[in-house]
């Protein structure tokens, strides 16, 4: 790694920084005004086998790492409760506690971060390949255009697979908070279940589902562009990865912070 | 450390014989491979290969892509391991070396990588690398002089504080060259030392690694997919071809010789087994 | 490095996976208590890996933890409304979960998609573009050289970074108290219910979260193969294997630590 | 279609590549670009497809300025000049089959499982039939080398550009690869523009010759000519001498 910017002064790197979040999120606009007309038929519209193809691997082959997360999540959430619980006798609010904060904030939040770092940072990987080893320029070369073939079925797939994943995520997790809850403290199934039924709105699991899509956006528009930018053969690969994951994950905690707050 | 002993001081004497060898007579082997095998997974890429390399010669090893060439020369580095088999380098088995052990040999050899290999630190850091790694007793003065003096022997003089990001593929190629030969190995490796590169800059590498054989009386092995380049500097040339080796000779001998695949190979016409 | 590769995904790969992780962490720790040459350069690099992981990772992990703190913070609010009408006891709540868990363990995971990535990604470009070989080669060991600077600083820098992550999400969660929900400040501040495990915990966990993300990191790294497409695959999987041992080692930190140190 | 560049400059950074390359290239013509590596033959041909735009000059494809037309309007033009990339550019999750059958499915209409069956045909012409279902990562470059130019030619275009063709093949793949460009030369009346290094490709299948030398043209002329030339920086080049005043 080379440290040789040219100023160590804090206005240079506020400024610097300032610059480049600037010119990343031009980047991101543009790529999405280029999507946008890449969507019209004539430009060759959305490519169904390819569509199918992403679906299947960034989708079906993620649920295991998902589901184990979203199981060890489930059971987290109620082992950091046991305290309070013990200390206030509140068994009966366990159910609600670990699936209303696992709906709303840490099944969305926790799954788009996995998400990131497997299908993201794979998807950046991929394209950042394709551009180095000039399978993009292959593509061009085709008069096939990269936006319409390589980034639309991808973005489209991601979101739609983040939201179906937040949803199978939901699912698990809230039975290993129920085998946690029933094994450590003692709260049985019926309590739990009634807890969180009694108390949990639709509203709820929606904010969850809001916000995976909000997520599965960014992180898709995220990571094509960063693959796509990608400079300087395999180390650039590296580099791009590493930027699209860092890129993605910031984004991802800002927009859960504006949906925690915009979202009642 | 032993880094002086086993090589001989950079003579300026008049150019050895291709015939001559460490100790005269017998010609000794710098590398010797015996009933060698070795896998990928279900790929089987060696079964049974013999190969010996004589001391003090430039061997090229050629043959079609993915034969194995490569993976011969990590075999000799002790990069790799083979499956069954024994590899002998400068008269030590390191088949069956530690990582550690295996240090000791690796100091008598260099090795010039087909991507480079280069270091993310500047020429002069890259060329002087093995010199810090090998003898922690040598004086900044000394690591400095002998680098500058191997960069100007690669016509590289005043690189030293270039980065490598900023070469051209051949002076790159060259920085791998000086680094690999800076420590007077006494075999040095060379995967693929002109791919990609054009005739006029494939020349002067090769003449350069020529050159370094001769003044120092080291073994070079060559692995190479240009044919035509590679015979003219080689002492002996060993064919490859389906995970055996099916030729061994000099190169007027490959040249010349009947069997179908090395003749095909070597003279690059399209009617024939390959 | 290894000759023979189980199909990747499967659970034959991740076996291998695992046994390649646990002699990698073997051969690290013996080198960390068994130092064999040091001189300028080992100690330059450990400075470097020091300066990449703590200095370089601050800006992001400040405003990542910022949020985090901010979410936290709202969440316990929200709920305690739930089952106690005063909101007196929240501060207290939620500095005892950020000092014993959350910190540590929701920190860690954006920490492990920042340092995890840029390790992979550096040692896997290493690999490829065959330096690591030309290290064997001049008799430098790789978990030595590489390995190991990259470890202790992620051990040391790593607790550090997720310390001060850990104070700038507790101010965060006070400002959240005090604007959303007008709880003062001193009282929101409140160590009360705070004690020597739960720091012990914490600090605990950080350490090992670090350690973690080195030692997945550098090992998906040296295992890299194939070219462009092999950097982007080891720091893929480097981001969801750190981020797995996390939430895996949490549940078993979290355990031992529900039974050893007791949270009250 | 004619192929003609009018003093095009390009420069990379600081690195200036190409300072004024005039050529015309004709109807038809198996026309190679030699040249030192890194002295921008490559650079020059992709200017052809609009994958590069160059900073000062013009390209014309057939009397069409390329160097000015938007990526969208290119597209025709590059229905009709197809590229054959150093290395291959084939998409590596795809198996050879589908790659061939993308620009089919794209642009003829065909639909997925009509596009495979053409595809297959036309590995059968380049003797690939075997390799259909095989991935690329699971050749060697001289059977990749192959199935980029079956894909390169599924839309009969009417030019071909070869980048470095025959670079890390064995000789013998060398070889064929060159025999199989002269036979679209000869038989199908493509022009192919072949950028390359390799003396023996170049005596072998060349038309006319240009070498590019510091950024211009050098020579230009047929291989009689490029063999008997007594420009010392060419001589240097065909002999493939080490001593010389060529700088590389």
């Amino acid at each position: 790694m080379s440290t040789a910017e040219p100023g160590w002064a804090l206005p240079a790197i506020l400024g610097r920084r300032t610059l480049a979040l600037l010119s990343q999120l031009g980047g991101l606009a543009l790529l999405a005004r280029d999507l946008g007309r890449a969507a019209r038929p004539e430009a060759g519209g959305l490519d169904r086998v390819e569509l199918v193809r992403h679906l299947h691997r960034m989708g079906v082959r993620s649920v295991p790492v998902i589901a184990a997360t979203a199981a060890f999540t489930g059971g987290i959430m109620v082992l950091q409760a046991a305290p309070f619980v013990e200390q206030f006798g509140a068994k009966d609010f366990v159910g609600f506690f670990a699936t209303f904060v696992t709906f709303r904030e840490l099944g969305p939040l926790l799954i788009g971060l996995i998400f990131n770092g497997r299908v993201g940072a794979n998807n950046t990987a991929e394209l950042a390949t394709m551009v180095v080893t000039e399978q993009v320029d292959g593509l061009r070369a085709l008069a096939i255009d990269p936006v319409s073939y390589l980034v639309l079925p991808r973005v489209v797939a991601m979101t739609l697979t983040m939201v179906a994943l937040v949803l199978v995520g939901d699912a698990v997790a809230l039975l290993g908070a129920l085998g946690v809850a029933q094994v450590l403290l003692d709260v049985s199934l019926a309590q739990f279940l009634d807890s969180a039924l009694s108390r949990l709105e639709t509203w709820d699991l929606l904010v969850g589902l809001v916000k995976a899509l909000l997520f599965g956006l960014g992180i898709s528009l995220t990571s094509c562009f960063h693959g796509l930018r990608v400079r300087g053969g395999a180390p650039g690969v590296g580099r791009a990865v590493n930027a699209s994951v860092v890129a993605s994950a910031a984004g991802i905690f800002v927009a859960d912070y504006l949906s925690t707050f915009l979202l009642p | 450390m032993i880094l002086t002993e086993p090589v001989p001081p950079p003579d300026p004497g008049p150019p050895a014989s291709p015939a001559a060898s460490p100790a005269p007579g017998v010609a000794e082997a710098a590398v010797d491979l015996h009933a060698v095998s070795l896998a990928f997974g279900p790929k089987q890429v060696f079964r049974d290969l013999d190969l010996r390399l004589e001391a003090g010669r430039v061997h090229a090893l050629i043959g079609p892509p993915a034969v194995g060439k490569s993976t011969t020369l990590k075999l000799i580095a002790g990069l790799m391991r083979p499956d069954a088999g024994e590899v002998h380098v400068l008269g030590q088995r390191i088949d069956d070396l530690s990582e550690r052990a295996l240090g000791a040999v690796r100091e008598r050899m260099g090795m010039l990588f087909q991507n480079n290999a280069l270091f993310d630190v500047s020429v002069g850091e890259n060329v002087a690398f093995p010199l810090r790694r090998i003898d922690a007793g040598l004086t900044e003065a000394t690591i400095r002089a002998r680098v500058s003096e191997r960069l100007a022997k690669v016509a590289l003089a005043g690189f030293e504080e270039r980065q490598p990001a900023e070469l051209s593929g051949g002076q790159k190629k060259r920085v791998g060259l000086a680094r690999a030969t800076v420590a007077d190995a006494a075999l040095v490796l060379y995967d693929e030392p002109t791919a990609g590169l054009d005739p006029v800059t494939s020349q002067k590498i090769y003449d350069l690694v020529r050159g370094e054989q001769r003044a120092t009386e080291s073994t070079a092995v060559v692995v190479s997919s240009d044919v035509a380049g590679v015979l003219t500097i080689a002492d002996h040339v060993a064919m490859f071809y389906e995970g055996r080796v099916v030729f061994t000779g000099s190169p007027d001998e490959a040249r010349a010789s009947r069997v179908p695949v090395v003749h095909q190979f070597v003279h690059g016409t399209l009617e024939g087994p390959l | 490095m290894a000759t023979a590769f189980p199909s990747p995904g499967s659970l034959a790969a991740l076996r291998f996976q695992l046994r390649e992780l646990v002699k990698l962490t073997r051969r690290t720790l013996e080198m960390a208590v068994a130092p064999r040459r040091g001189g300028r350069a080992a100690r330059r690099a450990f400075a470097e890996q020091m300066h990449l992981v703590g200095n370089r990772s601050m800006p992001f992990m400040i405003v990542t933890m910022a949020f985090i703190g901010a979410i936290i913070s709202f969440q316990t609010a929200l709920q305690s409304q739930e089952i106690l009408p005063d909101l007196s006891q929240v501060g207290a709540t939620f500095t005892k979960l950020l000092v014993r868990d959350l910190a540590a363990s929701v920190g860690a995971l954006p920490l492990a998609t920042r340092v995890g990535a840029g390790i992979a990604a550096e040692l896997g470009s290493m690999v490829v573009t065959e330096q690591v070989d030309a290290l064997r080669m001049n008799n430098a060991d790789p978990v030595e050289t590489l390995v190991l600077p990259r470890f202790v600083a992620c051990v040391v820098m790593g607790t550090v970074v997720l310390v001060v992550g850990g104070f700038v999400a507790f101010g965060a969660g006070v400002l959240v108290g005090q604007v959303a929900f007008g709880i003062e400040a001193r009282t929101f501040a409140s160590t009360a219910l705070l004690n020597g495990g739960d720091v012990a915990l914490g600090l605990a966990k950080c350490a090992t979260y670090g350690g973690a993300i080195a030692l997945v990191s550098s090992e998906r790294g040296l295992s890299a193969f194939g070219g462009s497409e092999g950097v982007g695959r080891a720091t893929t999987e480097a981001v969801v294997g750190s981020c797995f041992t996390i939430i895996v080692l949490n549940v078993l930190l979290s355990t031992g630590g529900h039974f050893l140190l007791p949270a009250l | 279609m004619p192929i003609r560049f009018a003093n095009v400059h390009k420069s990379f950074g600081a690195k200036e590549v190409l300072r004024g390359v005039s050529l015309t290239i004709e109807d038809g013509e198996c026309f190679f670009i030699v040249g030192a590596s890194g002295v921008g033959k490559s650079v020059l041909i992709k200017h052809l497809v609009g994958l590069l735009r160059p900073d000062a000059g013009d390209v014309f494809l057939d009397e069409e300025e390329v160097s000015r037309l938007s990526e969208h309007a290119l597209r025709p033009i590059r229905k009709r000049c197809a590229m054959v990339f150093q290395s291959s550019t084939l998409f590596d999750s795809m198996t050879c089959a589908e790659n061939v059958a993308l620009p089919l499915r794209k642009h003829r209409g065909l639909g997925a499982a009509d596009a495979l069956v053409e595809a297959r045909r036309r590995l059968a012409g380049v003797r690939m039939e075997g390799f259909a279902d095989a991935l690329p990562a699971a050749l060697g470059d001289g059977l990749r080398k192959r199935v980029a130019i079956a894909r390169a030619l599924t839309l009969e275009p009417e030019v071909v550009l070869f980048d470095e063709p025959t670079t890390s093949l064995d000789p013998v793949s060398a070889r064929r690869t060159d025999q199989l460009i002269a036979r679209l030369c000869r038989d199908d009346g493509v022009t192919a523009v072949v950028v390359s290094h390799d003396l023996s490709s170049i005596f072998g299948i060349a038309d006319r010759i240009a070498m590019l030398y510091k950024g211009g043209v050098r020579f230009l002329g047929t291989p009689e000519e490029f063999r008997a030339c007594d420009d010392p920086v060419v001589r240097q080049f065909v002999r493939g001498e080490a001593e010389g005043p060529m700088e590389v």
